[in-house]
């Protein structure tokens, strides 16, 4: 029987020690477009945000230039993404384990792993990380594009348009909070980052934090 | 010219109507030198004024004519701008939507330049000389009238009238063209002769 | 005199400009210190009841400008061209409507354009420093240097006015002539208007005005006539005369009670901290969590676990 | 005008009909505004659209176009049937107490004379009936039954509010309101003025039109009076200036008339112009013709020009008929008989009725010279622009000059406003390429000409090769030198008769004014009511000074008026039979026992006496006329006539058809239609985007108002299923336009006659060159046909129908 969460590319390396393959480069590539896109849209959005960051459009080449770039990067974010979707969203399936380990949050911050369920490639923070940018994403295009006045200005009214830039600000918001929260997992989770710059991780790593994961991927080499 | 006079008649009899409005509310006291980056730079500082009189309809509205460089001077002169008198009684300064475009007339793509004759037959016009077109002009002119011009009618009375060629006078030129057109028409015998009072 | 509020000839000579950077009184995203001195407020009255639309303002504000409008085309209406452009900063807008009352036709015409908002909406909603300012005497002026075509503006401003031009994306709108009020001048329109519908003085002067204008049109049987100085925005400096001022929709959809969108108000104000606010508090627990509990390690006896489970069956 | 545009601010009742200030002349309808605003003034407009003008109207009525007379009598008979006459201004400044002769009459329509054949009457009836004195015979009673006042009582009886609202589709109610405040205006200390242009002039009774407002404001005491008058807009910037010098067919300067080949000699045409007075004491003004006359002959004939000779007499054309106007002129041109034309400024492609006749006169010509400072569609007549201009170059064998001109801006002299207000203007600009003064041009054809003539020889050179001409650069006569041959100068010395050692007018000088004009060769004067205008004291039309003492409105040192700088015509009717002024608050002149003073020149001897010396002192009789006499060709009085293409028939006279005198070409009466073939009643105008043909060549203007449409009712629209924004194509039996629709509440249709009749409105700026979109014009609709005194043609009330369709592939 073939795991459900795990995914193309993924493969164990007996040694010393062991190494997990957990991201292909394909995967990786997408992931760095998206987030580096991602990155560029919240500094030349924040810089159009408020005035105390406007100075940010300096790194855009001037107010026009991003205000002209901005939209444009978001265009590429959504496509990378959408790749991301496809190829993480089977995995990324709530399972049951997923409420469990939610509701032992204290656990997961204080990192007692040993007190939470095993879990698969993702645990339920990453699900949620996932479907938070996943919906926030959808949300910024669809409002972007109603204020993105060069070339749709004449498709809304005036105050569809004033609903729809509220509606890009505070969703800008919250996908910001989340990568926050994302960036921030990587790095207190040593041994994570390598995940997507390597695309390995070892052993030890999938042993302590996708436990569950681990055993399928060798499960899954017995046949 | 005329300016002086004018515009002391015009502070004499208009102040009153002035005073405390925008100047005033302006107060023009110590000037400021900078612009402000907003606002745009006074673009008729420096032009040369000269009064005319809209060319369109009878109301004959007083309108001052802004150029680079000033005609009387002998100077090439570009009319950049054209805007209502106030010192005149009737249209005090204002101008209707065709007045206050007169720049885009006197300025027109399709103002004539040069003189053009159109061959019997042909497509198109072909520039000429002035000599040409009016040496010309005056000889189809003479030719007609020894041809048709009627000396006598037949009770034998002197009537010298010329009734193969005409002319349609203008409806905005000055006075002085209109008696000088006068003239040459009618000491031809022209009586096929009219003018744009008609329509 | 026959007429109380003539504009003067524009001065060749020696225009002195009594208006700039020290008059600010508001610039948008950014801060100015207070003027030292207070221009007396200026503004624009229209008296709808005067103006026969003859369009003079649209032509006189086409050339002092230095703009053109396209040739465009007829839609079976006067209104030409059919809307504010990028290079038309004012527009007739006609409107025939069948008095209920009298039932007879009232042709309606409204010279569109910029109200000079006391609190403008523009100014409230531009994100980059410095593209609108507001003078001491009420102008409400774009600075095209700043401007970057954002379009906030359009979302800002509560009469539908700010054009972006598709050839510089930056955005246009009536200057009240500063170029020509800081020289001591009226607007173009003002000058050219030929019944003096269109007059500009200063405020009081026009509000003045406008009681007199208000009296005669209540002696022709105008009940409702008024002036249409609406509070929503603080006042405007482009005030109307309107025979029946208890409903401005009627002449082109006039704002009834104009006001900067709430909408408008909760992006530029609560969102803006709150949001702010929400992305540090997430840094800062983050830091703080990292601090407390430290980094998350792979210990050696979880490698070991992992070489148990693949060496297990080596 | 009679009064001036700034005088308009002085009335306290405005009548716009037969015109449309606001949109044509919005600067100057400014002062109606200003006499609402100030003065409280109230403001009637009658149109068959509801336009610009009405929009700010306190009263508007709709009329059928060209039922204005009909209009205009009921409201007369209005005044009469309710003594709303200024009885004292009626009585002792009109005609209405003269009898006319017996056998003067009036039925179904003709008045006494008629002769169907000519289309033309015999006038010998209509005429005063002259005492033994050698005066009229005049009944100060009015009770006399053929006195004028009952005469015309009894000739607008028929016009009562009923018969208005039938054949004006004026709603009974609408009609009355508007006579009654008109009627208001017969009060001393209340006046009205009246504003028309085109809306009256355009019409085959266009001059029976105005007359019939003239006499309305005589029995309400409006003329000669501030803030009354008969005041004709005026189209064009120097219309008023080209007419006063007689840049037409039949005149010479000044309103003098060229002779007809009935007037062999000086003597015979002097004869007819004696004009001597036709009531004891009176001035009978033209008593001084021949010093107008021979000043004239001197101006243009200088030295050749000697009493022996008859001051050159014979040098002068003689018509045999009354006039070569340019309706004449295309007949003439259309049947071959004209090889060569001029056209100065003008655009008669587009101006002149019937555009198919026009273009196929235009091909028979030999040559066609233009002067035009734009492209004219005239000049380029015989260039194929598809559907706008559908000819074959290839078959026109006219030989077409095209003369660039310098425009306003780039030449200097004076215009005549409708005010009659000479007013300088100066060179500003310098011309594009090398576009030249018409003066120039004018100048250089005449020496071209006259050196033919000097060299060759050939048919009658004496007129030319003696022509005055002796300008400091005969090649470019300036406009002083031009200005000042108007205003008129002294050939040789007069002494004083009485002390020959005295001079009196010093040889060389300007004179001061017409008044010491002579008839004996000593003075020379291009035209006459021109002068003053450039004289010892200067170039008068050059003055500035804008004051206006007393706020009169009189602008008295502002540039220069005719005549003699008066600013209101007959404004010594402004003062009662003994020289008091009607109303004190707006005096304009008052008789102070011996003179007449007050804020404007006197249009009457300074010392003229009041009760002898009528106001009106044009006319032999010192009076003005309710009862013109054989003056007009159409009658005494006016009369309802339907346009040659009406919607319904002459209700009055159902077997008339237009004016029974109208002058119609052989071939045009068959191409009138009618209402059967027809129905919907057109009329045309201009819109105050647009100056005629020439703002769609300014990028603005034509961006305000960028394409041909034309205006129909809701209505209609619903029964034609026309949208508004749609295309149609409207055709008359002349010719067919495509063009938008504009659906709109400002036209309705009218009943008349139990009929409803349908408006079409349509304006007439577009054509095939300029900035705007390519268009049509009314005229290739509209019929070959004018106005029976002075052929202006009728562009105000025509037949067509309308189509939608589908647009034209662009």
């Amino acid at each position: 029987m073939t795991a459900y969460d795990v995914e193309s590319g993924d493969n164990v390396h007996p040694g010393n020690p062991v190494t997990v393959d957990r991201y292909t480069p394909g995967a990786r590539v997408n992931h760095w477009i998206t987030a580096i896109s991602l990155v560029l849209l919240a500094l030349s959005g924040l810089a159009l945000f408020t005035p105390a960051l406007f100075f940010l459009t300096g790194l855009f080449g001037g107010g026009q230039w991003t205000r002209t770039i901005h939209p444009w990067i978001g265009v590429v974010l959504f496509f990378s993404f959408a790749g991301m979707f496809l190829r993480f969203w089977k995995a990324n399936l709530w399972k049951s384990e997923d409420g469990t380990w939610m509701a032992r949050l204290r656990d997961v911050l204080t990192g007692h792993e040993e007190k939470l369920p095993e879990v698969g490639k993702y645990n339920a923070g990453q699900k949620v990380v996932f479907w938070a940018m996943s919906i926030l994403i959808i949300i910024l295009i669809t409002s972007g594009f109603v204020i993105w006045d060069q070339y749709f200005a004449q498709y809304s009214t005036i105050d569809q348009k004033r609903v729809a830039i509220l509606i890009h600000a505070l969703a800008a918001v919250a996908i910001i909070c989340v990568w926050i929260v994302h960036v921030y997992a990587a790095i207190w989770v040593r041994g994570t980052i390598g995940a997507m710059t390597r695309g390995q991780v070892t052993g030890g790593w999938a042993w302590r934090h996708h436990r569950k994961w681990l055993r399928e991927l060798v499960g899954g080499k017995s046949h | 010219m005329n300016m002086e006079l004018s515009r002391r008649t015009f502070l004499k009899g208009a102040s009153a109507g002035l005073a405390g409005t925008t100047i005033g509310a302006l107060g023009f006291g110590e000037a400021e030198t900078a612009y402000a980056a907003a606002i745009r730079p006074f673009k008729l500082a420096g032009t040369t004024e000269t009064r005319n009189t809209c060319t369109y309809c009878s109301v004959a509205c007083g309108i001052i004519m802004y150029s680079k460089g000033n005609l009387a001077k002998g100077e090439k002169a570009d009319i950049i701008h054209i805007e209502g008198d106030v010192d005149h009684p009737t249209n005090r300064g204002t101008l209707c939507p065709k007045g206050a475009a007169l720049l885009d007339y006197v300025h027109a793509e399709t103002r004539l330049k040069y003189p053009m004759v159109r061959k019997p037959g042909s497509d198109k016009f072909e520039r000429v000389s002035w000599d040409y077109a009016l040496d010309r002009i005056a000889r189809l002119m003479k030719d007609d009238r020894d041809r048709n011009i009627v000396e006598k009618n037949n009770d034998g009375v002197t009537v010298n009238r010329w009734t193969t060629t005409g002319f349609l006078a203008a409806s905005a030129t000055t006075n002085e063209t209109a008696w000088a057109t006068y003239k040459v028409v009618r000491s031809a015998g022209m009586v096929v002769f009219d003018n744009q009072a008609r329509v | 005199m026959a007429f109380n509020f003539e504009l003067p000839n524009p001065n060749t000579k020696d225009p002195k400009t009594n208006l700039g950077e020290a008059d600010l009184v508001r610039r948008s995203a950014s801060s100015v210190p207070a003027p030292a001195r207070q221009l007396t407020p200026v503004a624009k009255l229209i008296d709808v009841s005067k103006c026969i639309g003859c369009k003079a303002c649209q032509s006189a504000c086409l050339e002092w400008n230095d703009m053109r409008e396209p040739v465009g085309i007829n839609r079976g209406v006067y209104d030409n061209p059919e809307d504010l452009t990028p290079n038309m900063f004012t527009l007739m807008r006609f409107t025939e409507w069948v008095n209920p009352e009298t039932k007879n036709l009232e042709w309606l015409i409204r010279k569109d354009g910029c109200m000079h908002c006391a609190d403008p909406g523009c100014l409230k909603a531009c994100p980059a420093p410095g593209a609108i300012v507001q003078y001491s005497n009420g102008i409400v002026d774009f600075v095209h240097e700043n401007c970057i075509g954002c379009g906030y503006c359009v979302k800002g401003c509560p009469f539908n006015i700010p054009r972006i031009s598709q050839a510089d994306h930056k955005a246009y709108k009536c200057t009240l002539c500063s170029d020509r009020v800081a020289v001591g001048q009226g607007p173009a329109c003002a000058k050219a208007c030929p019944t003096h519908a269109i007059v500009f003085g200063t405020k009081d002067e026009m509000k003045k005005h406008a009681e007199g204008r208000i009296k005669d049109l209540k002696s022709r049987g105008y009940q409702n006539a008024g002036l249409y100085d609406p509070p929503g925005v603080g006042g405007t400096h482009v005030m109307y005369v309107l025979h029946h001022a208890d409903k401005p929709e009627i002449y082109a959809n006039l704002a009834k009670d104009p006001r900067i969108s709430p909408i408008v108000e909760l992006w530029k104000g609560m969102t803006k901290y709150a949001g702010l606010a929400a992305m540090g508090a997430f840094a800062v627990i983050g830091l703080v969590h990292h601090v407390v509990t430290g980094a998350n390690r792979v210990s050696p006896e979880d490698e070991e676990n992992a070489k148990k489970l693949t060496g297990g069956r080596a | 005008m009679t009064n001036s545009w700034t005088d308009i601010k002085n009335t306290d009742l405005v009548v716009i009909m037969g015109g449309n200030a606001a949109e044509a002349q919005p600067c100057g309808f400014k002062w109606v505004t200003e006499a609402k605003a100030n003065r409280g003034a109230k403001l009637i407009v009658v149109d068959p659209r509801f336009t610009r003008s009405a929009s700010v109207a306190d009263m508007y009525a709709p009329i059928r176009q060209g039922t204005d007379i009909a209009f205009l009598l009921g409201v007369i008979k209005y005044c009469i049937d309710n003594d709303k006459v200024q009885w004292q201004y009626t009585k002792a400044f009109t005609n209405a107490s003269y009898i006319i002769k017996e056998g003067f009459g009036y039925q179904d329509g003709l008045f006494t004379g008629y002769d169907e054949a000519k289309r033309d009457y015999n006038r010998s009836t209509w005429e005063y009936e002259i005492g033994p004195d050698g005066f009229v015979v005049a009944d100060d009673t009015l009770q006399h039954p053929r006195c004028v006042w009952n005469l015309l009582k009894k000739h607008i009886a028929i016009y009562t509010p009923e018969t208005v609202e039938r054949i004006c589709g004026t709603p009974k109610e609408k009609f009355l309101k508007v006579a009654q405040m008109i009627s208001e205006c017969s009060s001393p200390t209340k006046t009205m003025t009246s504003m028309y242009a085109l809306g009256w002039t355009q019409h085959s009774k266009g001059s029976q039109n105005i007359r019939c407002m003239a006499m309305l404001q005589l029995i309400l005491g409006n003329i000669g009076v501030r803030g009354g008058g008969m005041n004709a807009l005026r189209g064009h910037s120097n219309i008023q200036g080209l007419t006063d010098i007689g840049l037409m067919s039949n005149l010479i300067p000044g309103y003098l008339t060229l002779p007809t080949e009935r007037e062999p000699t000086f003597d015979v045409y002097m004869s007819t112009r004696g004009f001597k007075p036709l009531r004891p004491g009176q001035m009978s003004y033209w008593q001084n013709y021949k010093k107008f006359f021979v000043s004239f002959l001197k101006a243009m004939y200088g030295p050749a020009a000697t009493a022996e000779n008859g001051f050159a007499y014979d040098y002068l054309p003689k018509l045999d008929v009354p006039a070569y106007d340019v309706l004449r002129a295309f007949e003439l041109m259309h049947a071959g008989k004209m090889n060569g034309y001029f056209c100065q400024g003008f655009n008669p492609l587009l101006s002149f009725p019937n555009r198919k006749k026009l273009t196929a006169a235009l091909s028979k010509l030999k040559w066609l010279v233009t002067m035009d400072p734009l492209e004219t569609e005239t000049s380029r007549f015989w260039e194929n622009h598809g559907e706008f201009n559908d000819v074959d170059p290839s078959k026109i064998q006219t030989e077409v000059f095209q003369l660039p001109t310098t425009c306003f801006a780039e030449d200097e002299g004076s215009l005549t406003n409708s005010g009659r207000w000479l007013q300088w203007h100066w060179a500003g600009g310098t011309p594009p390429g090398e576009s030249k003064l018409d003066s120039w041009i004018m100048a250089q054809l005449y020496l071209r000409l006259k050196a033919l003539y000097q060299k060759e020889g050939g048919k009658v050179p004496e007129p030319i090769v003696n022509l005055d001409w002796r300008y400091k650069d005969p090649g470019e006569p300036s406009a002083q030198e031009l200005a000042k041959e108007l205003n008129g100068s002294v050939l040789e010395d007069v002494l004083d008769p009485n002390d020959p050692t005295k001079v009196v007018l010093a040889k060389g000088k300007q004179v001061v004014s017409f008044a010491v004009l002579r008839d004996d060769g000593k003075t020379a004067c291009g035209c006459w009511i021109y002068s003053g205008c450039y004289n010892e004291a200067g170039n008068n039309m050059a003055r500035r000074d804008n004051s206006d003492p007393d706020d009169t409105g009189a602008f008295s040192k502002w540039a220069f008026s005719w005549p003699v700088s008066r600013r209101i015509l007959y404004n010594r009717a402004s003062a009662d039979i003994n020289g008091k002024p009607w109303d004190p608050t707006r005096k304009l002149l008052e008789w102070n026992g011996t003179a007449w003073t007050g804020y404007d020149v006197p249009d009457i001897a300074p010392g003229a006496k009041p009760d002898v010396v009528g106001p009106f002192i044009m006319n032999p009789e010192g009076t003005a006329r309710l009862f013109t006499r054989g003056m007009m060709r159409d009658g005494p009085f006016p009369a309802h006539y339907e346009p040659f293409e009406a919607p319904i028939a002459n209700v009055i006279a159902p077997k008339i058809r237009g004016n029974p005198v109208a002058r119609v070409f052989k071939g045009d009466m068959e191409q009138f239609g009618d209402a059967k073939e027809f129905p919907y009643a057109a009329t045309s105008y201009r819109l105050t985007e647009h100056f005629h043909f020439w703002t769609k060549h300014v990028q603005i203007n034509a961006s305000l108002q960028p394409e041909f449409f034309v205006e129909i009712s809701e209505q209609l629209a619903k029964e034609k299923n026309i949208r508004s924004g749609g295309w149609v194509r409207v055709w008359s039996k002349r010719g067919s336009v495509k063009a938008k629709a504009v659906v709109t509440k400002r036209i309705t249709p009218l009943i008349c006659d139990g009929k409803t009749v349908h408006i079409v409105g349509i304006p007439l700026h577009w054509g095939f060159t300029g900035a705007a979109k390519k268009g049509f014009g009314p005229n290739s609709l509209t019929p070959y046909v004018g106005d029976a005194n002075i052929e202006t043609p009728e562009y105000k009330a025509f037949l067509v129908d309308i189509e939608p369709i589908v647009g034209p592939v662009a």
